[in-house]
């Protein structure tokens, strides 16, 4: 990672008042702000704000800093190193590190992958009844309600972006692939049920 | 509910030990979960699966537990031990050679059950990346720090958009306890038989007779339907106290008998005919 | 202005793991934090924790980063720098909105009416996690923090001068009575919870 050498040597595809405008405007947010957004402030087209931003980051791991830039739900954030995770812990107000239950992982892993879906389909592939843990979830803010059905009139879940955030996604296209744990037809097997 | 477990698996490493019938209550978050269990406990494919012997252990398991079981996790267990008799009966065929439709349709339904376990066993694998994502993201601390007053001051005046009139309401409805969500049935649920109706046939004939059996008490009924209203009938007037039974042997002739009052009105509830008393009164 | 290339050389007086540290905290702290205070928590002299915040200062200052750590009222904390100033200003400006979401509303909604009131319970009341959202509010200056649960340690929270004035009320004796929108015995009930 030569991000920070090649930036002071001036080799960067950056102009040089880019970088310092992203690191100051990030200073004052408290959500993940996306490239476009900043792009538009900034009148500069998106995809140099997204090597600024990407070299930064590169700069700041480099370096070894404590702070480190990332792309998470759609936008771009400064978040603590994780090294440094035992320090901040005492200066961080309640953090919310309640775990989750083995049941609430299996059904916030359903949701993630078939949304918008209902509480009878969650049912149906979890084998078991999940509407309490779909209220957790939903009372912890990574689950919430899309609609209803038009056929079934059910209510739909799907994840919020505070689910991304929590799992340092930059968007629901990275989850992991269910592919290699599924066997090829289940598909066409579960539309059955 | 840890007192009575035999093999508490820790939480940490309880979902990777392949091996073990974990006696812990977590396990029956899912019958899938259990059946998976079970299967693995015996290391063997799902096709190989020496079926009656989980099926023995499963049900030595579900007596070993006694009369403490809640009626929603022995009901968890009924739908498993249904499971393992389908695929049973599905293993019992002749592998290769499907003759008749019947076999055909066991086979499929075993292959269904076989799709529906590998799906969920994949959720759970996922689960298991969910988990380990979540507890290293949790070490990183975004920056949510108020912004200084300088910006602050500068940010649009707010559009407030309501008056305390609709802020009041706005409060009215978040203190308004939710109802649990519930899936309407009035569309496949219309109700020919009133429970209500069928309990004053009963009434009737047992003040007459005093006592009956359950056979003959239906035996005028005009279908199936009927005679489950009849049936819940019976149920509404036991818990009135109206009525007793005895049955001398299992699936044997039930018996009713009459222990209510002479005379005067039975109550029975109305909770099966809901949609029927909202809609006409007069239905019927 | 060489502070940065002095720190990669290792002329630096302070220890390696100690800048990190220092800028972790700050990125997260609310409030300016007193050297003695990072001192304590890391366990280092005050005179080393201040020569190494001023070190990571002139560091900042002579990358030209669009960030600034500054000792402020007897505390240091991370602020933009002031030439970034106009960027940050039109970002402000233009990049937020003006108005409140549903969310937003009804959060502001139950604090009026439970004032004083800890976020868990405003969360426990709306079903869905509410931090962002009063943190929102609190940026507004609707909502501000009113001391802490004697029982619970819990920050409580209450409605401000500036959402009376914006409400058109004297004051919160003021605020319509709710028994005409609720349902009957809706009081006990939510109690329970």
């Amino acid at each position: 990672m030569e991000g920070s050498d090649a930036a002071e040597a001036g080799i960067s595809q950056t102009p040089p008042d880019l970088k310092p405008a992203l690191e100051a405007i990030l200073m004052v947010v408290d959500e993940p702000v996306a490239e476009v957004t900043l792009a538009q402030v900034l009148e500069r087209p998106t995809g140099e704000v997204g090597v600024a931003l990407r070299e930064l980051s590169a700069e700041y791991t480099a370096a070894g800093r404590g702070f480190d830039l990332r792309e998470v739900a759609g936008g771009w954030r400064f978040y603590t190193r994780a090294e440094c995770a035992p320090l901040v812990e005492r200066f961080v107000r309640d953090g919310q590190t309640a775990r989750l239950t083995q049941a609430a992982l299996e059904t916030l892993a359903v949701v993630a992958y078939r949304q918008p879906v209902s509480r009878a389909r969650v049912a149906a592939i979890r084998g078991v009844n999940s509407d309490g843990v779909i209220r957790t979830l939903t009372a912890r803010g990574l689950v919430e309600e899309a609609g209803t059905d038009p056929e079934s009139q059910a209510v739909l879940y799907r994840t919020t972006s505070y689910f991304l955030e929590r799992l340092g996604l930059r968007s629901l296209d990275e989850l992991p692939e269910l592919a290699p744990f599924l066997p090829d037809d289940v598909e066409i097997l579960e539309e059955k049920q | 509910m840890g007192g009575m477990t035999e093999q508490v698996a820790d939480p940490e490493s309880g979902e990777e030990t392949p091996s073990g019938f974990r006696v812990h209550l977590d396990v029956f978050e899912g019958p899938f979960d259990l059946l998976l269990g079970l299967i693995s406990k015996h290391k063997l494919d799902i096709t190989e699966v020496s079926l009656h012997k989980v099926t023995d252990e499963f049900i030595a398991y579900i007596r070993s537990r006694g009369p403490e079981w809640d009626l929603d996790q022995t009901s968890h267990f009924l739908l498993v031990a249904a499971t393992l008799l389908d695929l049973k009966a599905a293993r019992l065929l002749p592998t290769g050679e499907v003759e008749d439709e019947e076999d055909l349709a066991l086979l499929e339904a075993r292959d269904l059950l076989f799709a529906r376990l590998l799906q969920y066993r994949a959720y759970k694998e996922v689960a298991k990346i969910f988990n380990g994502r979540l507890a290293e993201e949790a070490l990183r601390f975004p920056r949510s720090v108020p912004m200084e007053k300088r910006f602050a001051d500068l940010l649009p005046e707010l559009v407030l958009g309501i008056g305390p009139e609709q802020l009041a309401k706005i409060a009215a409805r978040a203190f308004t306890p939710k109802a649990p969500p519930t899936v309407s049935v009035s569309h496949i649920y219309q109700p020919l038989a009133s429970v209500r109706e069928q309990a004053a046939i009963l009434v009737e004939r047992l003040r007459r007779a005093g006592r009956a059996t359950f056979r003959a008490l239906t035996a005028d009924c005009a279908g199936t339907f009927e005679i489950v209203a009849r049936f819940l009938a019976v149920l509404e007037l036991f818990r009135e106290a109206a009525v007793s039974f005895d049955q001398v042997e299992p699936l044997g002739e039930l018996y009713v008998t009459w222990t209510g009052a002479a005379d005067g009105d039975v109550l029975v509830g109305d909770d099966y005919d809901t949609s029927r008393s909202d809609g006409d009164p007069d239905a019927g």
